[in-house]
């Protein structure tokens, strides 16, 4: 059977050129970093090396990249990090309704011990407007953490505005840049952020790791203590050939964002125009410019997500409803929500993420295989 | 995450459609998930002799519609009665603890038809 | 020039059969082990059945192991995710001065956020004995924490004895098994543990995975919060190639634990055996029976622990001085300060850690390079 | 970690061992990380005629050690006076961070030789 991944934005298949990079790091060049002998300078050498990279990738310095475990890790560490730094000086948190669980629920931990955060609602069409985070910001806020990319509806926030903004008033500003980082150019610099979240699993790298970036200067308590890793900043031995490659699935976004960008902004309109002379009763969600070029969300009348996701995987086409972390429960996505998708949608929304691998000749066979899908179900359905 | 008979029932579904004039017609819904389901019986002499439904929901809302009509047709009404949504999750070699509630639907739906069917001839027996 | 790895502690290469095992789940098998599609569903049977066998090697069951990071992580979400579960209720932490820093360091930051922490001080074996861990117990203690192996020494704690006098008061008990699991036999409900940190990287699998073993019904808050990942336990995308990589790590170590510990111990007294008669004022460090076979530490009187570490290592010889987590600072181990070494001897210590790729030649190798490089920097080192 | 530079003077170092009879001796020591250093001066007319060390002490400490004897054989004390432990770190091109402190050793050890030269010819000048 044929198999077409279209969700890109929950996971990427490693790289062939990033997992030959990294064979050599698992037998031969296995040392621990923080060793002193060869086996460990070898180790040492390479991590630095690919901090220097992603660092400029973003316009940072190396200092002020700390490796970790992945993109929850990112989030987690910035926002419980900064909150134990600033206790006794900052108590309120300006974040968005929209943000991937790994913010939004360390935001509600937060508020169980002292801190009150507030909730930006988006647009309609998932956008984080620059005067709403003005118009939140008390005496007491420390912290603004407003996501880059929205992982489900691909829509894109104007994180250089908010960042002016969090830097007029002296306030700190976190983007979670996951869904971000390796498909938009960031500069953290001009974009006046102060704390970065990525992770590799996203930008064809392994599963396992990711960055925070934490502008020099910025105090923030570790959020997981030990030995003086990564500049003291996170404890554990460094995965060497996680980091390798990361850094190599960086470099690879260096040489092919630009043009694999304009390919997919194509390809996702070809797969929409498709859809909309295909099937009747569908509607795209998220922004109609401000958006990045991977993703499609639509959302079909009177059919239910799980079902079209159930049967396009009888057909070898992966896509997801929603994003991947909240399947297997049954509420409808806190994004959907935030956008007051009507009701009778919010259960029939569908996200494609297309990526490198993805053709038009996927989405032919895509729409085919979705327009008899949709027309099935629907016969199913009691009429309403 | 579905057993294959999920996968069966949900693919190939039994009793996909409506009844026209039904003795019995069933409405339920889930309000958490949107779940709906529309169960329609024929009944004739004390015995289910057709049923059909429509469901709009995820593959175990539409396996345990499936499910739940097959064992009917032909059944007395006294026995379809005790069918519960444990029995229908367990025809169906089990469902994720998070998709129980799809069965309680089709418990539900059936019920609802039953209930309707008594009601019209004013037996003064409720399901529901 | 030959390459001697005598560094097993630090980390070890990861197996052939295990990297084997991974490689499909890189590039082939690469699903988000959430998603509901088949690239979904094949990563999340594995990680499943891999938390089965982990489960099973220490005699726990599979809804007990939460797969994270490593052990830094484990060791940090044990002390932090209790202490915040327990807040209001327990104050008090139990734990020892020859902990690894993911622990002392963790206990640290809890000290500064109001709780109080009991180090205990080891004999000088760097044995902690259970009538000291009672001893310390108060009232408001919920919480002992007491490795099972030490890093440094080797030396074997009575991890059932103090599991056993936490359970008859009502305490939690944590061990840092992160030096033990895979080369102890471990049975947690014997044992009567709690929780258990271990990390993939010490027993030839790859680097970035670990363990915590978390008994059923414990009360813990998380660390990284987020989508309802590993049970609601961890939150981020499962490192799957990693899992499944530990997975065949736990099993190789099923099947070679115990002839390889026998293997190790004779290795260890033939070492241990020509130091003795090739150099002289040397002394062996750690218990003199409660200890596992890999570790030999030594202390060389008027030698200074850097220099022979490069020294060695530039005859291909990879060793440690105290641990490798500490290598890049110069306070001499707080392991072997706690033990009370003598301070002419705490600047000359080595630790060699033995592992698989170790043989007999290897030693004889080793030995002869040390007492000359011994012998050089003697000479160098002014009488005192 | 270290440079190459460090690494042939830590190997090879030169000047090791003790002058018998010096004109000039200089202990010193570390006592945060144990470190130790003996310098041993032969003064003649003015001038180093002869210099060596004994170190314990990690790959810095003797690479530093090494390095601050080897300019200063044959120089006028005058000169040798002036050498501090960046010009050492310098010549050795660079160290890490957390070893900067074993340069400072070679520095204290020559000066401490020197003063003692000074000291017993009666000097009026105490550099430490
Ligand atoms: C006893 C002990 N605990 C914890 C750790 C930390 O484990 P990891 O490096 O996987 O974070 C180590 C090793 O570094 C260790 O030896
Ligand atoms: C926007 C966003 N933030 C955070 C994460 C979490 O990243 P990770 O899976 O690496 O923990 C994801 C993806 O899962 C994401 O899409």
């Amino acid at each position: 059977m044929r198999e077409i991944y279209m969700d890109h934005s929950a996971t990427t298949p490693v790289d062939g050129a990033v997992l030959e990079t990294m064979l050599p790091y698992f037998r031969e060049k296995f040392g621990n970093a923080s060793s002193i002998h060869q086996f460990g300078q070898e180790a040492r050498n390479v991590v630095e090396e690919a901090r220097e990279r992603v660092a400029g990738f973003i316009g940072a310095k190396s200092s002020e990249i700390t490796f970790l475990s992945g993109g929850s890790e990112a989030d987690n560490f910035a926002l419980q990090g900064l909150t134990s730094a600033y206790s006794g000086r900052g108590k309120h948190i300006i974040t968005t309704s929209i943000e991937h669980p790994a913010i939004i629920e360390t935001a509600n931990y937060l508020e169980q011990n002292g801190i009150s955060v507030t909730y930006l609602q988006p647009d309609k069409y998932g956008l984080i407007h620059p005067h709403q985070v003005e118009d939140a910001i008390r005496p007491e806020t420390f912290l603004i953490s407003v996501m880059h990319v929205n992982n489900e509806l691909g829509t894109m926030n104007p994180i250089g505005e908010i960042g002016a903004i969090a830097q007029n008033h002296g306030i700190l500003f976190h983007t979670d840049a996951v869904q971000a980082f390796g498909k938009l150019p960031i500069d953290v610099v001009a974009m006046n952020i102060d704390l970065l979240s990525a992770s590799s699993h996203k930008i064809y790298g392994p599963k396992g790791v990711g960055i925070l970036f934490i502008k020099e200067g910025t105090q923030i308590d570790k959020l997981i203590h030990g030995a003086a890793h990564e500049r003291n900043r996170r404890a554990g031995t460094e995965n060497v050939a996680g980091i390798v490659g990361f850094d190599k699935a960086v470099e690879i976004c260096e040489n092919v964002m630009t043009e694999e960008a304009a390919r997919l902004t194509v390809l996702r309109e070809y797969f929409w125009n498709k859809i909309e002379t295909s099937i009747p009763d569908v509607i795209q969600n998220g922004h109609p410019t401000e958006k990045i070029p991977g993703i499609l969300n639509m959302s079909f009348k009177g059919v239910e997500g799980e079902s079209l996701l159930i049967s396009l995987d009888m057909k070898g086409i992966a896509a997801s409803s929603g994003s991947a972390c909240s399947s297997g429960s049954n509420k409808p996505s806190h994004v959907l929500q935030s956008i007051r998708l009507a009701p009778e949608l919010l259960n029939g929304t569908l996200r494609f993420s297309l990526g490198r691998s993805n053709t038009e000749d996927d989405i032919d066979y895509t729409v085919d295989a979705l327009s008899e899908i949709v027309e099935r179900l629907r016969a199913m359905a009691p009429v309403s | 995450m579905y057993s294959r008979k999920v996968m069966d029932h949900f693919t190939n579904p039994c009793n996909v459609g409506e009844i026209e004039n039904p003795d019995g017609v069933g409405e339920v819904d889930n309000p958490t998930c949107g779940d709906m389901m529309r169960i329609t019986i024929r009944v004739e002499e004390g015995v289910i002799t057709d049923i059909k439904f429509k469901t709009f929901g995820g593959g175990a809302a539409i396996a345990a519609s499936s499910m739940v009509t097959e064992p009917v047709k032909g059944k007395p009404l006294k026995e379809t009665v005790k069918i519960t949504n444990k029995d229908v999750a367990e025809e169906l070699d089990g469902l994720p603890k998070v998709k129980l509630h799809c069965s309680l639907l089709a418990e539900n739906g059936l019920k609802a038809a039953l209930d309707d069917y008594y009601k019209k001839i004013s037996y003064p027996y409720f399901i529901m």
